[in-house]
């Protein structure tokens, strides 16, 4: 396809600052792209690691989380806790072969709703200069491997006889 | 609509919902696509689009649908649930289902209000109800806990707005603690001489509502204290108060001020932070004469007693109520109150963030707070306008703006900058005859009766020049400069520069936050605004409600207002505080975790994590619980169950997982 | 003499150990060998592929298959197995998720190949030579299974009945599933014999694991001299029991060892490694970047650390190239 | 002892030249390291910036580039070239689009820059680096007795004030406080001096020059003492046609590192004091020196 | 004679506000409050035909005659001072130095100021040479200007004659060449461009 590739991004945003901004983002009528897919939790210290990559394994080009900066969360420390959390997962990610720029940790206050703006606009630019990750696509890839003997042996051909050393 | 035959019986029956907004979601989002879409997705047994869902008939369409089409779950994908979330729980509930069977889309904030392209706002549109749709399925019916409110109120900061919310409760019947900081309530409105546009004298109209404070039976005044701690929830705050040493037993000083008499010192000779330090007092002291709680207090750095203890304490032998306690201590208490108004207001504009205008370099120089005590009959001058020199103004030049509408100080307009210059303006020419001149970018006079006002103060002669003057200086040009202050401006008007020659220069402060507004609104868990004021729950809808139930703000520590407009904040904050109060009872979002206890091994991951301490470790069982009225909802605990045997309620991992594969699954 | 039930073991990409957990069942080795008639052996006796495949579909009861699933030819029995079984169990750490093998998911095939052909120090091999998969010797074509570029779990390939977690399982939950096969009593399909609760609950440090861990740094066990009672945790040790499924009796922390999670984690936990890091980072004391970071470097590999027997059944499978 | 580059510029080796002999020459008594910059060319000053953006950010680029190459900070005592230089450092780190022409241009040229060289002032390197205390220590015969207006000009402070206040700048106050002299206090010392105005725009320049003397003149300063050769320039050069354009004020203007060098006892020939059009001589006997 | 002062929308040209704003420098241009602190801050707009915040003003209206017509930008010493004092951290030096720029290009400047006259030596001298020599500059300038001045100015000539302050000979740099390779390199890139959008 001719048209330029569009990110998905999911993006974790906590409901008393990031979602507030994003919000206000609206109220205030700023435009920016269209390539996130907002989930709601209470606390960015609600989001699990295993969402982060389930997202990831479900077919997002990135993930975004975003929570209240350090000293004003609504829970008073939820978002260190995430900091830390995240801090082990990027390394993870980033042994794993998911680079830094697909997954983006941002301190949000319910004011910024600016920042919102320029945060997902950003992320989109650099995801979409990253190309797709489509991890869904590349399981079925590397599952071709297997099907072939699958179908074989499902259709019991015996004639193919192979003789095996040691 | 559509049924949709195709649908699994093993899947709960959804009813999807999609509201136009009129056109506010309909101009970007191609809806009909939307609720077409949703109808052929598993489990969808109705899908609706409307012009208004959160209309009565709106409404009335859900609950009439639950009934006929016997629905199991409940989506809309209307504005945020910030604002219609409870509407449509109670449409649910109408319609006989309980009110956690929902879920809401936001495509108005998130979506129409923010895209340009209708093709992939609509696209996002669908992902979301996709997802809601998945999600909703595994929600579970919920209760919400009610817990009793604390009828009792505190009202932090004695300013007008203090003062006003107070006793607006306590007339209601409430019992209200007042906490000040200073020794004395009555906040900057004290220190004002008269008031704009009406120049009806501060005092006058504040003293009767000091006193009516003091002797009100439902206010407990602590004045010189400090709320140092807030734990708990709406309703049920548990507050602790530092109360500073005044050394003089507040029960039993009658403010006779004897003692101030008595003082070794003969002459008063410490800068006097009421008058703005163009006044001089003694040791022991009381701001004003008006003050209330009307208590002398001792200070001490600078009193010989407490910084040598070696004093023949006179002051404490002309008390013949035995008053004075040099070993007096900071102590603190601790009270229940089921709502707080913060009215702790704000801090004026430290001028020597702007050298240029010569402030302590030329002793003509002075701040608007200081004229204030200045123009005051019972301020240092006794009202008359006399300069540091002991000489009189001919000429006096007003400077708005300073430290407000500047990138490099303040961004934003202090708002009653204009209208409090106008009426310095008008008070100096009347004490002293002067020539004034007010140097300002733009008149801002919205008020009833301001712009009347600043009628007036043109008729009355006063000089008004489009500007803003770059700096103050003694450097003179000509003959007639010699010996003055020079002001360099632009006639903005008149289109070109004037030097303006004066004996006395008066800057006209912005308003800023409390310097340690950052650390209070912690202390209270609230937000602030990217300037430093508080952060009010909705700019226009919830103005003095914060993010934080039970917890509301009034005045300037939202932002720079003047007395009529705190003052009707003040009311409306007490009207707030009354309303949640004789609900008497609060339901607490049910969105609380629990432990799931025969899955628990009792690991203890989760306890140190919980801010409110709600998680306990059972030492007989081995295993942790939840206190459900403790928790707050948060799910920190949740997401770090390494067993993964706690879930939140609303937000349990298979909503969530569910949720992610619905915004993704094409 | 009496037709007894027919069961078949087989190994695949494995260490061995599986096959010793059997041996390791004693003398109740020897109830097991008298109730059941053992039809497929490799480690202890002599069967050809033939001998199975020439058996009726279904005719054996159970086959205990250990090992993850990494050729072509390992594919080949598998699935056979999966023909001529009632029930297959997918026994041990490496066939349920992929276990030790499976570290080499974070390389290509061929980087792994080259390593072993041509840059092991150990090796020679001036020629490069490498292994073909097909090759003609005397007019007849010899093969050698293909090596896979993903090392999978044994259910990544075929359907799997029950499971046997552990590296290796212990006798006690061996012999328990054994039990219950040939009484019959069979739990619902797809579950893991073993205790539905993490590791914790049996161990003997747990009543030493203070609240707040609040660590500010993580040693590795050479680097400490390990205190016997003190959870190891608290010790500042790796240890993956809070988030490892139970049913070992900590053994490794018996053995003054940390966990180190062969077990897996609880089916209510997707991914062992992501859900262990939300738990144990989450108590870590600093709240600056740099200093967190400073307390992470004391784990230099995080995958073959959090994943160390999971990488197969982790969220990501392997690392993208 | 930290070593530097010396950016001269095209003033200090014309009319400026008493600026260099006397910075140089207490720059050796104050033991520094410092060195010319080797083949430097002219900054572009503010001239060129309203004929060519881009090739006068490539002028003052190719001399950083040089400077670069030694890994050394750059000492510019012309506050045109202090400017320039600073400014063009902050246009290659801020827009992209410049750095692209500049940088390629640069390698066109077989040159590179990657952005790392610091651009200070003397006083900058006088007060920060070598310290006050150092310079008290060398100040042999203090010149009591003199009373200067310390002025700074325009762009030191502005617009991009590293070192010094924007509206009140104190460094050299200091430094001329420390070599014994007396400061007037006074509004003027960031005024606009005229720059090169009063050479093309004469009427208006002079009086801009003529304000600065006369207020000096006013708060009691014996002479003006200053850091801007054009500065110098205009107030030195100009008092002839001030005179008979307002009237005389025979104010002579100085520049700090000669005060400075007299202050540490070396001889006026080796810092050009005699090149002032309006003589020092006078003022400085009553600050006893000759 | 009288003079009508009124504007008509046809009198100006929003392209060139456009042009303005998009030049590195002139993008705050819109925000301003026309507060007038640079006229007051400026040292020279009491010689100036529109204050510096009037010239603003018409910049951002697209009054391009004027703008580009008027004193002001050739009267700026650039002494920073507006830049520094705007409250909405308008570069208006900047904006001085990229109008003069657009006013030479399209040769509209009072004939009565000699800077770009002035500037255009300069640059031809720093092509040359490498160094500006400030006697030739001055000479050149006036013989290329004003005679007259000349003459005036000469007492100043023969004071820095005798202090030792004027030389006759142009410095000059070593590596000319590559100098020279630099700037040319950056014509190139200008045409490029410009081919680029024709």
């Amino acid at each position: 396809m001719s048209e330029q590739f569009e990110p998905k991004i999911v993006a974790f945003f906590c409901n008393w600052c990031t979602y507030t901004a994003a919000d206000l983002a609206g109220v205030s009528r700023l435009k920016y792209a269209p390539n996130a897919r907002v989930i709601r939790v209470m606390c960015s210290g609600r989001v699990d690691p295993q969402f982060v990559l389930d997202a990831f394994a479900k077919g997002a080009d990135g993930v975004l989380l975003g929570g209240c900066h350090p000293g004003d969360c609504h829970y008073a420390e939820g978002n260190y806790k995430t900091l830390r959390r995240m801090r082990m997962l990027t390394r993870m990610l980033k042994d794993m072969g998911i680079y830094d720029g697909r997954f983006r940790l941002e301190w949000i206050s319910g004011a910024e709703g600016d920042k919102v703006k320029s945060v997902i606009n950003d992320m989109t630019k650099k995801v979409r200069a990253l190309g797709p990750l489509d991890l869904p696509g590349k399981f079925k890839n590397w599952d071709k491997e297997i099907e072939e003997l699958e179908a074989q042996v499902n259709k019991g051909d015996k004639d193919k006889e192979a003789v095996h050393a040691g | 609509m559509t049924e949709n035959k195709s649908k699994k019986e093993t899947l709960p029956r959804v009813g999807f919902y999609i509201c136009h907004c009129g056109s506010n979601i309909a101009s970007m989002i191609d809806v009909l696509e939307v609720q077409k879409y949703a109808a052929a997705l598993p489990g969808v047994a109705v899908s609706r689009e409307y012009k208004y869902m959160c209309s009565d008939p709106g409404q009335e369409m859900i609950a009439k649908d639950i009934k006929e089409h016997k629905l199991e779950r409940l989506v809309v994908a209307a504005c945020s649930p910030n604002l219609h979330e409870e509407t449509f729980r109670k449409a649910a509930a109408k319609g006989g289902l309980n009110p956690f069977f929902f879920q809401m889309v936001n495509i108005r904030e998130h979506a129409a209000w923010v895209h340009e392209d209708k093709k992939s706002a609509t696209e996002k549109a669908k992902d979301l109800a996709r997802a809601a749709i998945a999600r909703v399925r595994f929600h579970k019916s919920l209760d919400k806990k009610r817990v009793a409110v604390d009828p009792n109120v505190l009202v932090v900061g004695g300013g007008i707005a203090g003062i006003h919310a107070a006793l607006t409760l306590a007339n209601a019947g409430k019992k209200v603690t007042l906490v000040e900081r200073e020794a004395t309530i009555g906040g900057h409105m004290a220190a004002f001489d008269k008031t704009f546009p009406t120049l009806d004298c501060a005092a006058c109209i504040l003293t009767p509502k000091m006193s009516a404070v003091k002797s009100h039976p439902n206010i407990t005044l602590w004045t010189y204290s400090e709320v140092s701690k807030v734990e708990g929830y709406v309703g049920n705050y548990k507050v602790t108060v530092t109360r500073k040493p005044r050394f003089v037993k507040e029960d039993l000083c009658v403010g006779c001020m004897e003692c101030i008499d008595a003082c070794v010192f003969k002459e008063p000779k410490f800068k006097d932070k009421f008058n703005q330090g163009l006044g001089k007092r003694k040791p022991v002291y009381i701001d004003f004469p008006q003050a209330t709680p009307k208590v002398v207090l001792v200070d001490p750095e600078t009193c010989i007693q407490l910084k040598t203890g070696k004093c023949k304490q006179p002051c404490a032998a002309a008390c013949d109520r035995k008053a004075f306690d040099f070993n007096q201590k900071a102590e603190t208490k601790e009270l229940q109150v089921g709502a707080i108004v913060l009215s702790t207001g704000f801090k004026t504009y430290d001028v020597a963030r702007s050298p240029q205008y010569g402030y302590g370099r030329y002793p003509g120089v002075y701040t608007a707070l200081e004229v204030e005590r200045l123009v005051n009959a019972s301020g240092p001058t006794s009202g008359e306008v006399v300069l540091r020199d002991g000489t009189h103004p001919k000429a006096v030049g007003i400077i708005h703006c300073v430290g407000s509408r500047d990138a490099k100080t303040n961004k934003w307009c202090s708002r009653v900058c204009c209208m409090y210059s106008l009426k310095l303006a008008h008070l100096i020419k009347e004490h002293s005859g002067a020539e004034v001149y007010n140097f300002y970018i733009d008149m801002r006079a919205p008020g009833k009766a301001y712009e009347e006002f600043y009628d007036k103060l043109l008729g009355e002669g006063v000089h008004f020049i489009r500007g803003r003057v770059d700096e103050v200086t003694d450097w003179a040009m000509t003959p007639e400069e010699e010996g003055k202050l020079v002001l360099r401006v632009e006639d903005t008007l008149a289109g070109f520069v004037r030097r303006i020659p004066v004996d006395m220069v008066v800057l006209s402060t912005g308003l800023e936050p409390q310097p340690d507004a950052q650390e209070v609104r912690r202390r209270f868990n609230i937000g602030c605004g990217s300037e430093g004021f508080f952060q009010e729950r909705h700019p226009k809808l919830a103005p003095v409600n914060t993010f934080t139930d039970g917890i509301y703000i009034a005045g300037a520590c939202q932002a720079p207002r003047d007395i009529p407009d705190t003052v009707a904040q003040a009311g409306a904050a007490a009207a707030e505080a009354l309303s949640l109060i004789d609900a008497g009872f609060v339901e607490l979002e049910p969105n609380t975790s629990h432990i799931v206890e025969e899955e628990c091994s009792g690991c203890k991951t989760c306890v140190p994590l919980c801010p409110y301490s709600a998680i306990t470790f059972d030492e007989a069982k081995k295993k942790a619980t939840i206190n459900e009225v403790l928790c707050k909802g948060c799910g920190v605990c949740a997401a770090a169950c390494p067993s993964g045997s706690i879930r939140q309620n609303l937000f349990e991992d298979d909503e969530i997982f569910s949720e992610i594969e619905g915004v993704l699954a094409k | 003499m009496p037709d007894k039930p027919k069961v078949a073991f087989y190994w695949c990409a494995s260490c061995g150990g599986c096959e010793e957990a059997v041996v390791d069942l004693a003398e109740d080795i020897l109830k097991v060998v008298a109730a059941v008639d053992i039809v497929l052996w490799p480690v202890a006796m002599d069967f050809k592929k033939e001998d199975v495949e020439a058996r009726p579909d279904k005719s054996i009861v159970a086959g205990f298959i250990n090992g993850a699933i990494r050729t072509s030819e390992q594919e080949e029995w598998v699935r056979l197995l999966r023909k001529k079984c009632q029930v297959i169990v997918s026994f041990g750490a490496c066939a349920n998720s992929g276990g030790i093998p499976a570290l080499a998911n974070q390389f290509q095939k061929e980087s792994i190949l080259k390593y072993v052909y041509d840059d092991c120090p150990s090796i020679d091999n001036p020629g490069k030579i490498r292994p073909q998969t097909e090759c003609v010797d005397e007019g007849r074509t010899l093969t050698l299974p293909e090596l896979r570029n993903v090392v999978r779990s044994l259910d990544q390939v075929i359907d799997v009945d029950y499971y046997l977690p552990g590296c290796p399982p212990t006798p006690k939950i061996i012999m328990n599933a054994v039990l219950a096969l040939l009484s019959g009593k069979l739990p619902p399909k797809g579950t893991v014999l073993s205790p539905e609760i993490a590791l914790c609950e049996e161990c003997k440090r747990k009543d030493s694991k203070p609240a707040d861990l609040a660590l500010t740094e993580f040693k590795r066990p050479h680097q400490v001299l390990i205190d016997p009672e003190k959870c190891l945790l608290a010790q500042g040790l790796v240890c993956m029991g809070p988030a490892t499924r139970g049913g070992c009796e900590a053994l490794c922390p018996g053995g003054n060892m940390p966990c180190t999670g062969c077990f897996g984690p609880t089916t209510r936990v997707k991914d062992q490694g992501a859900k262990f890091v939300s738990s144990v980072f989450s108590n870590i004391a600093p709240k600056e970047e740099a200093e967190i970071d400073a307390v992470l470097d004391g784990i230099p590999d995080p995958i073959g650390t959090f994943y160390r027997y999971g990488l197969s059944k982790s969220m990501l499978r392997r690392k993208l190239n | 002892m930290k070593k530097y580059l010396y950016f001269p510029g095209c003033s200090l080796k014309g009319s400026g030249k008493a600026y260099e002999e006397s910075f140089l020459a207490v720059c050796k008594a104050l033991g520094m390291d410092i060195r010319e910059l080797e083949d430097w060319n002219c900054c572009g000053a503010t001239a060129y910036m309203s004929v060519e953006e881009t090739k006068s950010y490539a002028l003052a680029g190719r001399n950083l580039a040089i400077a670069e190459r030694e890994d050394l900070d750059v000492i510019a005592p012309c506050s045109a070239c202090y400017l320039v230089l600073n400014k063009t450092q902050k246009a290659l780190k801020e827009n992209t689009e410049i750095r692209r022409k500049v940088v390629n241009a640069l390698k066109a040229g077989g040159l590179d820059y990657k952005g790392t060289v610091k651009v200070r002032h003397p006083l900058d390197v006088l007060i920060n680096d070598v310290g006050l205390e150092k310079i008290s220590k060398l100040i042999k015969n203090p010149v009591k007795g003199l009373k200067l207006a310390p002025y700074y000009g325009c762009q030191i402070v502005r617009p991009y004030a590293t070192f010094d206040d924007q509206h009140d700048p104190v460094t050299m106050d200091k430094l001329m406080k420390a070599a014994g002299a007396e400061c007037v206090t006074w509004p003027l010392k960031t005024r606009c001096c005229g720059g090169s105005l009063t050479g093309t725009v004469p009427e208006v320049g002079l009086r801009l020059a003529y304000i600065i003397l006369k207020e000096a003149k006013k708060r009691g300063a014996g002479a003006i003492v200053t850091l801007c050769p054009l500065c110098q320039f205009n107030l030195d050069g100009y008092q002839g046609k001030i005179a008979s354009k307002y009237e005389s004020v025979d104010m002579p203007v100085l520049y700090f590192t000669q005060v400075l060098g007299l202050a540490m006892g070396l001889p006026g020939s080796e810092l050009g004091i005699k090149r002032g059009i309006i003589s020092a001589e006078a003022v400085l006997a009553g600050g006893g020196l000759r | 004679m009288l003079e009508q002062k009124v504007k008509y929308e046809g009198d100006c040209d929003k392209e060139f506000a456009k042009w303005v704003t998009s030049q590195t420098g002139g993008e705050n241009l819109r925000h301003c409050i026309q507060c007038g602190i640079c006229s007051a801050t400026c040292p020279l707009s009491l010689y100036m035909d529109y204050t510096p915040r009037r010239l603003i003003n018409m910049a951002r209206e697209g009054f391009k005659k004027e703008v580009l017509g008027s004193f002001t930008i050739w009267l700026c010493a650039s002494c920073y001072a507006c830049r520094v004092e705007c409250p909405k951290e308008i570069q208006v030096t900047d904006i001085m130095y990229l109008l003069k720029r657009r006013a030479i290009e399209e040769g509209v400047y009072p004939r009565r100021f000699p800077i770009p006259v002035l500037a255009r030596e300069f640059g031809r001298m720093i092509f040359m040479f490498g160094r500006v020599n400030e006697t030739l500059l001055v000479i050149d300038l006036f013989l290329r200007t004003n005679w007259f001045k000349f003459l005036g100015m000469t007492g100043l000539g023969m004071n820095l004659m005798r202090t030792g302050r004027m030389s006759l000979i142009p410095e000059t740099i070593k590596n000319r060449a590559e100098l020279r390779k630099v700037l040319d390199a950056l014509d190139a890139d200008e045409k490029s461009k410009r081919e680029a959008v024709s």
